[in-house]
Order: C-alpha cells, then structure tokens, then sequence
C-alpha cells in the first residue's frame, strides 16, 4: 500500500518534472539554446499568477496571467537578447542568461518584495479523493499529472508531427541555410521561445501553488530541469518525459526506501542521515550513470 | 603573428601589474580591505585561470569546477583544523597528521584536487558538448550534498579554523603578506599556461576541442589531451580553493555549490575565454563591480546582470578582446 | 527576354578582408549562365551575396527587378531564388524526407517530381541525412532546393562528389530545367558539360570579374589563362 | 559603532529586511539616546564568504566595535568566531548554533534570539505535555536539521515512530506526506525552514492526512504566514515571542512596526528589536573601549524586552521562557495567538559546556 | 618493425562486412594494397566506398573481417593509433582545425605523426622540427602563400588542399583519399594528379573518387564496389571495358 502510493507520488513527481522541463525542452532540447534564465521564465509565471489570482480572486485567471506574462517575458527576452546569440556558443548564452537571471530576481523582488507571495487553489481543485484500492490522493497531483501528460503529448506531436518542429530542428542544424530556404526562422524562433516561456510560467503557476512562490524558486527547478532534459537525450521529447518519470521513481523511491534499507544494514540512527544522504544524491549518481553508459541521454541522437 | 603575441603579452602584463598596483597603493593608504579584495581577485582569477586551461583552450565547458575548488578548501580547512586540534587526520592504513603550513597544505590541495579531476574527467570525457556541461555539474553536487551532510566537519554549517596557516618567513595575517603569496602563486600559474597552450601538448589540446575527428586521424588521442588538461586544470583550481579557504579562514559546502562552478566560469567569460590573462580580468572586474554597485542599491544584482548582458552581447571576446578589438581566438 | 539577375561591380567583405572587388554578371530569364575561376576567386562569395547571406558593400544587386540590398535572405529566397550551397549541407539530424518538405512550396515541383529525378532518394526516405553517402547527400542538396519551387536554380558545385552515371543524370536535369524555362546559375569544373548547356559565362578573377560573354565564345585561350586548363 | 551583516538580496533577503527594519526601528524609538551609535550596513547575499570579508572590512577598514545581524547559523559559524578573537563584540539577532553555545562560547558573544535548540526543545515539552503518545518527525538533513531532531527528543517524552531526514532545499513532500499518512504516529513534528516548509505544509494540507502539526516558530513567522495560506491554521508552533505577547515594550513595538512599514513584525524583528534596545542599554552605562565593563553592562541585560522577562545564562545565551502558538485568523490576517506556555525559565543544553 | 618484402601487399582487407540495421554497407569486402600502386575504388554513390575507408582507419568497428597493414593484425587498435603506424587519411568532406592557420594545421599532422605530443614547454610554433616539415608539404600542396591564413577563412577547394597538405605531412606507409579531387577545379586537379602520382613511390595509395579522367590516368589497379561488394578489380582498361561497371557506374561517359 506504502509502497504504492509512493509509486504513484514518483509518477507524479516525474510528471511535474516534466512540465517544468517541458519548456527548457523545447528551448534547450531543440532549439539548442542554454537558457539559464529558464527558471526566471517559470518564477515570472508564478508570480503573476500570485498576482493577479489575490487581484481578482480567481485562480483560473491567475493561470491565464501566468500564460501571458511569461510568454511576453519570453517574447521580450529573446528579441532584445536571446537572438543575437544562436550562432554563438554555449558559453555566451550561459553568461547571458546567467546575466537575465539576476535581472529577472532583482526585478522580481523590486515588484513583489522579498517575502513569499500566497497562491491558494480553488475549491474545485483542493483536498484529496480516494482512489481505487482506498488510496487518498490529493486532486490536484491529479490534475498535474493530466497537464504533464497533455503537454507531453502536445510537445511531441508540435516537434515531430508538425512543420514548424521540422522547420525548428532545420533551424538548429543549420541556420543559415535554412534562412537561404525561405524561411524567417528569426520569427519562428521567437514564437517558439515564447512558447517554451509560457510553458515554464505554467508550470510555475501550477507548481508553485503547491509549493511557495518567492524570489528564487526557480533555481533549484533549473538544474532538475536540465537533469531531466539531459537523461532522456537533448531534442527528444520522449527523452525528456522518460528522463522526468525516471528522475521522479529514482527521488522518490530512493528517499521513501534508502534510510530503511541502511538501516538493515549499518547502525540506525547514522543510517538515517546517511541515507538521506545517498537519496538527496540520488539522480545525479542517475544522471552519471546514464551519461556514462550512454553519452547521448537516452533518447538522444549523438551529442 | 609575432606582433600579435607581443601585444597580448603586453596586455596580459598590464592587467597583472594593475592588480599589483592596486593591492600595493591601498597597503599604502592603509586600505586593509581594498587589499583583502584584491587578494580575492587574485585567488578568483587562479582558480580562472586553472578553468580557462579546460574551458578555453580545451573547449570542456566544465559546470563543476567548484568540486576541485571546494576540495581545495576543505583539505586545507580540515588539516587546519586537525593540526589545531592535535588529532590525526587518519589513521590507517598510515598516520596522516593535521599541517598549519601552507607549503604542506598546497601540495596536498592540488593532489586532492587533480586526484578528483582524474576520476571525474576519466568518467565524464565519455560525453561531450552540453552532456559533459551536466555530468560535470552531477559529480560536483555530489560532492556539495555529501558536504552538507558530512555532519564530522561541520556539515552545512562549514569548518572555521580561526588562524591563517603559516608561510615561513612571512606573516600570513597582514593582508598585504598574504597578497603577495597569492599574486606569486597567480603569476607562477599563469606562466605554467601560457608555456603549456603554446607547445605541442596546447597545439594538440585545442586542435581536439575544434575538431577531434581530424586530431584522430593525425594520431592524436584526444581523450588522453583532454584528460591530462582537465587535470591540470583541477590541480590550479584546487591550489585556488586552498588560497581562498585560507583567505576567510573557513570553508563551507558553499564552496562546492553549482553558483561557485558558475562564478568561475562567468570570470572567464567575463575576461575573455581562452585568454592568457582574461580569468584575472574577469575576476577583478566583477569585484569591483560587486563592489561599487553593493554601495549603490540594494538591488545591485540587477544592475550587475545589465552590465554583463551588455558585454555579453557588444563584447564577444570579452574584456580583453575589447582592448584588442579582436573576437575570441584560438 | 527579361532580365532576371544582375550584378553590378559588386564588392564585399568577410570581417576586415576584402574577397569581391567588382563581379558584374548579368542573367536573363530562361538562361543558363556558367560563373567560373580558380580556387579562392570568389565565386562562392558571388553565391553568399545574391543569397543574401553575406552584405554586399558596394555596387548593385538586382533580381526580377528588385534591389535586393534590403532584403533579408529569406526574403529573397521567396522571391525564387533556390540555392544549392557548397558543401551540401544537409539538414544533418532530419530525416530525408523532413528535409525535402521543411521549406517545400507549392509549384510543379514535388515529392514526386524529386524522387523520379533522384530514385536513390525514394529509397532512403525515412533516413537521417547525416548518414547518407556523399553523394546521396548532394542529391538531397538538389531535391531540397527544387522542392522550393525557385524561378533561378543555384547550383554551387552540384556535381561535385557524384558518380558519373549520376552526373550525367544531373547534367540531363539541368538541361530538362532549362527546357522548362528555369533559369540557373551554376559553377561546376566539368568545362564540356558546361560548353553543352550554358548560354553564357562569367569569369571571376581575384573577386572580380574579368570576361563575360556568350559560351561559345570562351576560347581555349581565355580558359588556359583564368581556369589553368 | 555598529556593523550589521545581514541578508539583503537573493531568496533569502526576507529574513535579513526585517532583521534590518526591526533593528532600525528601535535606535529610532530611543531617539536622541541612539545618538552614539553609528550603524553600517551591508549585505551578505546569504554567502558565507562574503559574510567574512564584510566582517573583514568592517574590522580592519571601519573599526566597528561590535558586530550583529546574521540571519543564517552557517554564515555565523564563519564570521563570530574569528570576530571575536579580534576582540569584537557579537550580538547575534537570530543564528545560534550549538557550537558557539557550548565549548566554542565566548566573553564577547552574546545571543539575543536563543540557542537554536531551544524552540525544537520547546515542541517537544509541549508535546509531552499535550499527552501525545507518538510522534512522526521530520527535519532537513544538515546539522541545524540534526541539532533540532535531537533538541526536540531531549524534551520528548513520547515514542518516535518515525526519524526522517529530508533533502536541504527540497520541494515537493509526497513521499514523506506518504510515511507520515502510513506510520501510526499520533502528530508530526517538523522543522522546515524557508520555501521548504511553505512546501510541505501547503502539500500536507491538501493531502487530508490530517494529523496535528508541530513546529518551531520558523515556518510559522509573519514573513511566511501569507504564503502558507489557510493549510497552516490551527497548527501549533513554540516561540519564545508572539506579536500578541501582553506587556507594554511589546505593545510599542508592535504598533511602531506596523505604523513605520505597514506590516506585522516577525520574530527576527522582535530579536533584532531587542537587540538593539540591548545594546543601547549597555553604551548607556558602559564604553565599548572598556571591553569588561561594557561586557558587564551586557550581561546585566536591563532593558524592556518585548519578551516580558530576559536574562543571559551562564554562557551568554538567553534564560527566558517559551510559549506555544497557534495560527488563527484575525479578519483577513494569518497570525499567531498565543495559547499557553511550553517552558519557563529556560536555558540551553550547552551551558555546562562553557568554560568562560 | 620489419620491412614488407616488395610487392606483399602493405594493407590486406580480409572478408569485411559492415551492416547498419538491415543495411548491408560492406558485404564481404577483400581488396589490398601493394607498394608502389595507386589503387582506385570507384563505385556508386552509397555503395559503401567511405564507409570502407572508415573501417580501416578505425573510426567505425566492422561486424566482421580482418584488416593487417605492413604485416600486422590491426582489428584491435584505435584510430589515434593506426594514424600513428602510418595510415593517414583524407576525408570526404574537408576536416581541418578551424581556428588554426594553414601552417598550425600541418604541424598539427606533423607533431601528431611523431606521436610526441606530450611535451608541455617548448613553444610549438618555434619549434624548427616541425614548421621545416610543415612548410615544405603546404607548398607540395600548392598553398605555399596562403601559409598563414586561418583555415576558417580559406575556399572550399583550397581546403581541399590542405586536406591533402596534412595527409602529406604524416608521412604515412599508405594514403586512403576519400575523393581528393572534388571541389579542386581544373588547375588544382590537375596539379593534385601529378602530386599523386609522385607520391605513390613514397607509400601506396588507396584512391576513392569519382573523377574518371583522375582515376584512368592514375590507378594502376581499379576496384569497383557496388552495393557493398567488389564486382571487379582489374587494370584501367579492363574496368573501362566491363559492360557491368559501364551500366552501373560509368555511364555513356568513358
Ligand atoms: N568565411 C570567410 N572568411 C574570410 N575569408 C573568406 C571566407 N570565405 C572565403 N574567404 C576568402 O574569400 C576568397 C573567395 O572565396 P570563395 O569561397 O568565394 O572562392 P571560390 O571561388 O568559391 O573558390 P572554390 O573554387 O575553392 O570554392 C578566398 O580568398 C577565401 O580565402
Ligand atoms: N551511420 C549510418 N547509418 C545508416 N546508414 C549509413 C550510415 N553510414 C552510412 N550509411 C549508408 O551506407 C551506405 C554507404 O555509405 P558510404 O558513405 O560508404 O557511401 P560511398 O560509397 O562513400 O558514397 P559516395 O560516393 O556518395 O560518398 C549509404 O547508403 C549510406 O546511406
Ligand atoms: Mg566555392
Ligand atoms: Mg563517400
């Protein structure tokens, strides 16, 4: 039973991964860009959503502001700064974005202040129902792992399915001659920044009324972010949903069951804050290994 | 060429003698902080210069250079700490006693720290490009979780040791004695890299960052290169985190956080990647400027963030390729 | 006939260097004019200009009676000009067919059309480019800039790398082409093949150009001192 | 002269405002008998280091007399020990770890807050005395996580059913909500500061397990309350101050507070508060020059805390007494009402400790 | 090392088979190289003529067969490696250091065929041991002005040719040129064939190209692969004359 709900809060975890990392997938997966500031992107959504959902006293308004805002953040971002750095290297685009994130907190806390902000679910989304087999779980994990899920699909099908995602992946091939082809690809990619941008201020809403929204928020999300993205192979979309499945089975289940299983093993009361430990590095040791095993992620083309 | 070179040995003689000139113009004016900040930049622009041997001349972008920082700081806050103590560092399978001297501290350091990078870059020289970017940030947030939890050494908390381990002859303690050990030791390194790019050895490392397929078919290994470089690199960082530990007198988990691996690299960038002296630019610059702006806001990050985006995006080369107007360089 | 491309004492630059010093080309509509010279005289860069995807600084670029110093490269691209860079460079991690549809527009030209052209295509469809053989590549090159329906066909080197079966195969596109009314652009070495379809030539020494006239015109004289032959 | 390091930018520049604002505060009530002292402050950015070389420069560059301010126990256990061997005074605000209390205890450092102890010692009197017969708790996994642990359990008298450590700035709790909802614990006893504990309980709520909650007063201040939302009413959490403490000094401070920065005070306010007012006490009758007799003067702590009664331990740490709180709702407000007392008179763990 | 006795060959394929999935790229491949001859495998594009070249050097693994050069099994060496015995390679599409002039690349081949480059102090760009060397193989190359251009900034055909100056530069026991010729214009074809067949006295070469009047007026030996097999090795004539490599390759042409 213990070990089901775990298993189900390891999905779970995984999926809110995923809609983290679903818009660094596209961003950074795809387009190949390191945006650092991803988490800016994300922190940007929660906060108006906090914003305008204690303005209006709506949530689902609060969601649509989350959208807009870091979409426009998103749009804003990559005309005055993000497009004069594709055909650099990696190394600019981390300095840049390193550069957009203090921006973006500074900014954050200039507006809001440095005390975190309230974002309370609706009624409708609040408290928890039973599951088949008498399990309690709280609905709105619920819903999380259907936006997860509806967004994975979305993604895949907008990259593999669509015209746009060719065009994106030709993009990021080679710039130049696809621009020779006829295709504004300066115009695409702005969209698809934005789009990658509203994606992470989703997930900050959404995630962020669970947890906290504050200045900061978004850093510990980063990393995760690229953990996932780079488990499952950079430019794969079903790379980055397995990776954050994976990540999400590995933290669970190591934290629920590594103290436990030490303590089997060794003396308890060292084995409880070792565990801990070896759990809290659990899916970078996840991510060494896959990396050394495959050095192209999962799903990945070669690097 | 040779023109070229001469000018960028000027450049790079200019910024060092600067630092100098800084650091001895407040001892004089009795400006023990300005000396103190300066020593900073000294120790952040060693542990550059240490990154910039992979990054800018080996092209491994490397997000955990904190690991062989942090290393660093903790062998040297943990002899310190041992040597106050009295106690041995270990015991078995021999007796390895605390040292408060920093001529047996060092060594130690920059084993630890190339002994580190031998294991980390041995596993992740497997990958490359953006993978190599994650793994190394992997290893390192190993290590920062397994600190804040290594309950022994002050865990999350850190280890102060109080006293500056000794040099003979000097006193440690004056900011401007100190300085002076770390600007020898920044020179010494900087000498090192600019001998080693140039020879065969630097020819062949970044012949393997550009393009490893055609190293390989004029015999060269490339993951031997980068492996031997990626060392090295850890080796000066290490020595680096020692200077540093020793400089506040405490190492914490700080040290090997993932901001610390993004602040040496910022340095380099900032400076000029692949630049003899760019790390120490870097690294003065955003001093200072951590500095002037603190006074003016308490929202100053931002202001800093503006200013580097601004050289990110008008000054490619950075720092140093403003003054020699030239983009980045092999 | 209408003019459909002309250059006049175009100059440009890479960073500090100077590599065109006056190229001057003119090209109607249905013609097929060669652009020929040594290594490293320029014709590439002649290419990079009229694509749009290297700023002249000086002179005049004009295609269907547009200046096209305002325009950005794929603008121009949609104004009918299909390029076939050197080098191929194919859409590496695509798929062939990804890169035939991904700047595909409507026209006589499709799918279909392409893959009769290049069978071996047909066969790889589902492929990554970048595993492709040289030569396959080249084709996909060819395809890819077909597919975009251009009213004047770059080709820079397309032969290059090609069995010769597969050449004359080209070659005997190139002409159907031109039958049809496409007016291309081409530099190629293969001087017989080129005396057999092009109308006219440009000769470019050091980035500028140094004789243009009709094919049948370039002696083996003018061909011994610019192309060493 | 006074030098504060504090937190004034990054995630965590919440704490460090209010340290700042609640000290400001008071030198300004004093008025003119605030006129000797001369205040610098800075920002430490939460980073260790950086809190060494401010403290480096405000002793070399500044000749600051006495330092204060640090929010975090780690940026601490960096700056005070080596401050005070420099001769400088230290008037902590808020972080006191057990090493500063016990054998690393010093004449020249004095805490104004607590020993870091003493509020998980206070929960776990109080769940003793609440009668609850099992407890599930829960703390970071870093020393201040494991002191807390083991602060709580020294005053426990009940049976843990479960220990658990979590991740240092972990976010999402399912798996631990999951063991809390399986084990047989009666309550849970928590200590998650920061983000990490507006996470866990606003994730506890919305999982219905229901079990009565626990906690120090960290997760529960008037900077965190707001971003709790209503998950955290009725939870029981001990402090040693509450806004609703009933005694004049505290009456003053909480209406200055709100009528100087249009909000509730928190508890590192009411520290940095009481603080200052302590200082102010000691300049008046001692000069810092005299190092012994401006120690005396501290010592004596003769001023009006906005506690009710405080005085200094053996080892400088504060004797004083600890309530429980609950979170209720006043009109549109989240705060905190005290409901009784945890522990009178107490003092610290580390006391017997210090050789001074 | 011992020195093969004359006209053993110096390369020896032994039953090289390579499949990518269900793709049979080399099928059985047997095919050797003797002192002194330039042997050409022609073939059609995709019929596996790179992918060869790509085993023998070691850049892909084969699924089966045996490589020995100069009398030795080289299965299980890596590329670095078989570089350094002496199988230098020059690639379809121009591989060069980008950021590096024309000199630095060549010495680059050099420093990298002494198989020294674990020398950390003496500046490499002085060092007389290898600019003398470099020097003379940029100018064999038909480069010699252009020695101190960065490689990003040269044309297409003039990388070429330092493609050919690096190969030269490792003075290998056997060249394999993967399609030398292209992209090298009439002049520079037309010196890189009277460079070739100097060179062939110095080591043997393994010739894959699609310039039939390079091929006929250099191969002493024609292989032609088709789908992955060898059809047919013989003499110029010969293969000029076989209806089969007429039909599937040559064309109307030769
Ligand atoms: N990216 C570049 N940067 C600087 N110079 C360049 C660049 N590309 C080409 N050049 C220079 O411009 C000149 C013309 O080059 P271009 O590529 O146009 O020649 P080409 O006629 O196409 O030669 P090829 O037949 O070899 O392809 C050459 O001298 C070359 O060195
Ligand atoms: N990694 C790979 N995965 C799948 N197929 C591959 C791969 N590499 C090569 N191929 C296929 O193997 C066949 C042989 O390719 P190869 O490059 O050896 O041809 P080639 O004879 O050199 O042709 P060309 O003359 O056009 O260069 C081609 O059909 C190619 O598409
Ligand atoms: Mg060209
Ligand atoms: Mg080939």
């Amino acid at each position: 039973m213990l070990l089901a709900e775990q298993a189900l809060n390891g999905l779970q975890y995984g999926m809110m991964l995923f809609l983290m990392a679903a818009g660094l997938t596209l961003v950074f997966g795809v387009m190949g860009l390191i945006n650092l500031a991803h988490g800016s992107l994300y922190m940007t959504g929660a906060f108006a959503c906090a914003a305008v959902a204690a303005a209006t006293g709506s949530f689902w308004l609060g969601l649509v502001a989350s959208l807009a805002a870091a979409a426009a953040a998103g749009a804003l971002v990559e005309v005055a700064v993000i497009r004069r750095l594709y055909a650099r290297d990696h190394l600019d685009q981390v300095l840049a974005t390193f550069a957009l994130i203090l921006i973006f907190s500074e900014g954050a806390r200039w507006l809001f202040g440095s005390f975190p902000l309230y974002l309370k679910l609706p009624p409708s989304l609040s408290g928890a129902v039973v599951l088949p087999g008498g399990l309690h779980y709280p609905l709105f994990r619920l819903v999380i792992i259907g936006f997860g899920a509806a967004v994975a699909v979305g993604l895949w099908w907008l990259i593999t399915r669509t015209r746009l995602g060719i065009r994106i992946r030709a993009g990021e091939a080679d710039r130049e001659m696809i621009g020779a082809l006829g295709v504004d690809i300066a115009r695409l990619y702005t969209i698809v920044f934005a789009l990658g941008a509203a994606l992470a201020g989703f997930a900050g809403a959404l995630v962020g009324s669970i947890q906290s929204v504050q200045v900061g928020m978004g850093e510990p999300v980063l990393i995760l972010a690229f953990v996932v993205v780079v488990i499952g192979g950079i430019g794969s979309i079903k790379g980055a949903f397995v990776g954050a499945l994976l990540v999400g089975m590995t933290d669970t289940l190591g934290k629920a069951l590594l103290p436990g299983l030490l303590s089997q093993v060794v003396e308890a009361s060292s084995a409880k804050t070792v565990g801990a430990s070896l759990a809290s590095v659990l899916i970078y040791v996840l991510m060494a290994v896959v990396l050394i095993m495959r050095p192209q992620g999962l799903f990945g083309a070669r690097g | 060429m040779g023109e070229l070179l001469n000018r960028d040995a000027i450049i790079n003689l200019v910024i060092f003698a600067l630092l100098v000139a800084v650091a001895l113009g407040a001892h004089l004016a009795g400006d023990g902080f300005t000396v103190t900040l300066a020593t900073k930049a000294a120790i952040f622009g060693l542990a550059g210069v240490g990154l910039n041997l992979a990054l800018g001349y080996g092209g491994l972008i490397s997000f955990g250079h904190a690991a062989f920082f942090g290393i660093g700081g903790y062998v040297t806050g943990i002899l310190a700490s041992h040597a106050s103590s009295g106690m041995p560092v270990v015991t078995l399978p021999f007796t390895i006693m605390g040292s408060n001297e920093m001529l047996g501290i060092w060594p130690v350091a920059m084993l630890a720290g190339g002994v580190a990078a031998l294991a980390i870059g041995a596993l992740s020289l497997r990958t490359s490009g953006v993978y190599f970017i994650m793994v190394t940030l992997a290893f390192a947030q190993m290590l920062y979780y397994f600190a804040i939890s290594w309950s022994r050494y002050g865990g999350e908390d850190g280890l102060s040791f109080y006293v500056r381990n000794t040099f003979p002859g000097l006193n440690t303690f004056a900011p401007i004695q100190y300085f002076a050990i770390c600007a020898v030791l920044l020179a010494l390194a900087l000498v090192f890299t600019a001998v080693v790019t140039q020879s065969r050895f630097g020819l062949a490392l970044q012949a393997a960052r550009q393009n490893s397929q055609r190293a390989v078919a004029v015999g060269i290994r490339p993951y031997a290169i980068r492996l031997t470089a990626f060392v090295l690199s850890g080796m000066i960082v290490g020595l680096a985190g020692s200077l540093y530990a020793d400089l506040n007198r405490f190492v914490s988990p700080a040290m090997l956080s993932w901001h610390m691996s993004g602040e040496i690299m910022v340095f380099v960038i900032l400076g000029g990647v692949g630049r003899l002296c760019g790390p120490v630019a870097g690294a003065a610059i955003y001093i200072l400027l951590e500095h002037v702006l603190g006074g003016i806001s308490d929202y100053w990050q931002a202001l800093l963030g503006l200013l580097l985006l601004g050289i990110v995006l008008f000054a490619p080369g950075g720092l140093i390729g403003i003054v020699t107007r030239r983009g980045r360089h092999a | 006939m209408t003019r459909l491309l002309e250059l006049r004492d175009l100059t440009a630059s890479y960073g500090p260097v100077q590599a065109l010093f006056g190229i001057s080309l003119d090209l109607d509509e249905g013609q097929v004019v060669a652009l020929m010279g040594r290594n490293g005289m320029g014709k590439t860069t002649t290419i990079r200009c009229i694509s749009r995807l290297l700023p002249h600084s000086g002179g005049e670029l004009r295609f269907a009676d547009r200046d096209l110093a305002s325009l950005s490269a794929p603008r121009v691209a949609r104004l009918g000009v299909g390029l076939v860079p050197e080098g191929r460079r194919c859409f590496g991690p695509l798929t062939v067919a990804e890169n035939l549809t991904v700047a595909a527009r409507p026209g006589p030209w499709d799918m279909a059309r392409v893959c009769a052209l290049f069978p071996r295509l047909q066969e790889r469809m589902g492929q990554i480019a970048r595993t492709l053989s040289g030569g396959e590549q080249q084709m996909l090159a060819i395809g890819r800039a077909l597919m975009t329906n251009p009213r004047l066909l770059i080709l820079d080197e397309a032969t290059e790398g090609l069995a010769p079966v597969v050449r004359q195969e080209i070659w005997a596109g190139v002409r159907q082409l031109k039958a049809e009314g496409l007016s291309i652009l081409l530099v190629d070495k293969s001087l017989s093949e080129i005396a057999s379809v092009a109308d006219r030539a440009v000769v470019v020494e050091r980035g500028a150009t140094v004789w243009q006239g009709g094919i049948t015109d370039l002696t083996p004289d003018l061909t011994d001192r610019y192309l060493g032959v | 002269k006074v030098g504060m390091i504090t937190t004034l930018s990054g995630g965590g520049a919440g704490l460090g405002v209010d340290t700042r604002d609640g000290f400001l505060l008071a030198l300004k009530n004093a008025g003119d008998a605030a006129k000797q002292v001369e205040l610098v402050i800075e920002d430490d950015q939460q980073k260790p280091d950086v809190a060494v070389q401010i403290a480096d420069k405000m002793i070399q560059s500044e000749q600051v007399d006495v330092l204060t301010g640090i929010v975090w126990s780690n940026l601490a256990m960096a700056v005070v020990p080596a401050a005070v061997a420099q001769g400088k005074f230290y008037l902590s605000t808020n972080a006191a770890p057990s090493q500063l209390a016990g054998a690393g205890c010093n004449p020249k450092y004095f805490s104004v807050s607590y020993q870091n102890d003493n509020l998980h010692e206070a929960a776990g009197a109080y769940a003793t005395d609440a009668g609850i017969g099992k407890m599930f708790i829960m703390a970071p996994n870093y020393p201040a996580g494991q002191d807390s642990l083991s602060g709580f359990k020294r005053y426990y008298k009940g049976e843990v059913a479960n220990e658990v450590y979590t991740q240092v700035g972990q976010t999402d709790y399912a798996a631990e909500i999951a063991q809390i909802r399986n084990s047989d614990a009666d309550a849970v006893f928590f200590f998650l500061p920061g983000g990490m504990g507006i996470a866990f309980m606003k994730q506890y709520a919305e999982s219905g397990v229901g079990k009565p909650v626990i906690g120090p007063a960290f997760s529960f201040s008037q900077d965190i309350l707001p971003a709790v939302g209503d998950a955290a009413l009725g939870v029981r959490n001990t402090a040693q101050w509450s806004h609703d403490l009933d005694n004049p000094a505290n009456k003053a401070f909480v209406e200055s507070f709100q009528a100087e920065y249009g909000r509730l005070p928190s508890l590192y306010a009411a520290q940095a508060y009481d603080t200052a007012n302590l200082l102010l006490s000691a300049v008046a009758k001692a000069d810092v020059a005299d190092a012994d007799a401006f120690r005396a003067a501290l010592t004596e702590a003769d001023f009006p805390s906005v506690r009710g009664k405080f005085s200094f331990g053996p080892n400088q740490h504060p004797i004083q007494d600890y309530y429980v709180r609950e979170v209720v709702k006043e009109g549109d407000v989240l705060t905190n009402k005290i409901i009784g007392p945890a522990m009178t008179d107490h003092g610290d763990a580390y006391a017997e400790q210090c050789k001074m | 090392m011992p020195e093969p006795k004359l006209n053993e060959p110096i390369l020896e394929i032994r039953g090289l088979r390579k499949a990518f999935g269900a793709l049979v790229a080399t099928d059985d491949v047997s095919l050797d190289l003797r002192p002194g001859e330039i042997h050409a495998l022609i073939g059609p594009n995709g019929a596996g003529k790179s992918t060869l070249i790509k085993q023998i050097v070691g850049e892909i693994r084969p699924n089966s067969g045996s490589i020995r050069f100069e009398g030795q099994v080289i299965d299980g060496l890596d590329a670095a490696a078989r570089a350094r015995l002496g199988l230098a390679r020059s690639f379809q599409v121009s591989s060069v250091i980008p950021d590096f002039t024309v000199l630095q690349n060549v010495m680059l081949a050099v420093a990298g065929a002494s198989g020294a480059v674990f020398r950390f102090h003496r500046p490499a760009l002085s060092d007389r041991k290898l600019t003398e060397p470099a020097l003379f193989h940029i100018e064999q190359a038909g480069l010699a002005d252009r020695h101190l251009v960065q490689a990003a900034k040269l044309s297409h055909g003039e990388r070429r040719k330092l493609e050919i100056a690096m190969a030269l530069a490792l003075r290998p026991r056997a060249f394999l040129l993967d399609e030398p010729m292209a992209g090298m214009g009439l002049e520079g074809g037309r010196q890189l064939t009277s460079i070739l067949s100097e060179l062939r006295n110095e080591a043997p070469i393994l010739l894959v190209e699609h310039d039939m009047d390079a091929v006929f007026a250099l191969a002493d030996r024609i292989s032609v692969l088709v789908y992955g097999r060898i059809i047919a090795t013989g003499s110029v004539a010969e293969i000029r004359a076989n209806p089969e490599v007429r039909r599937s390759y040559l064309g109307e042409d030769a």
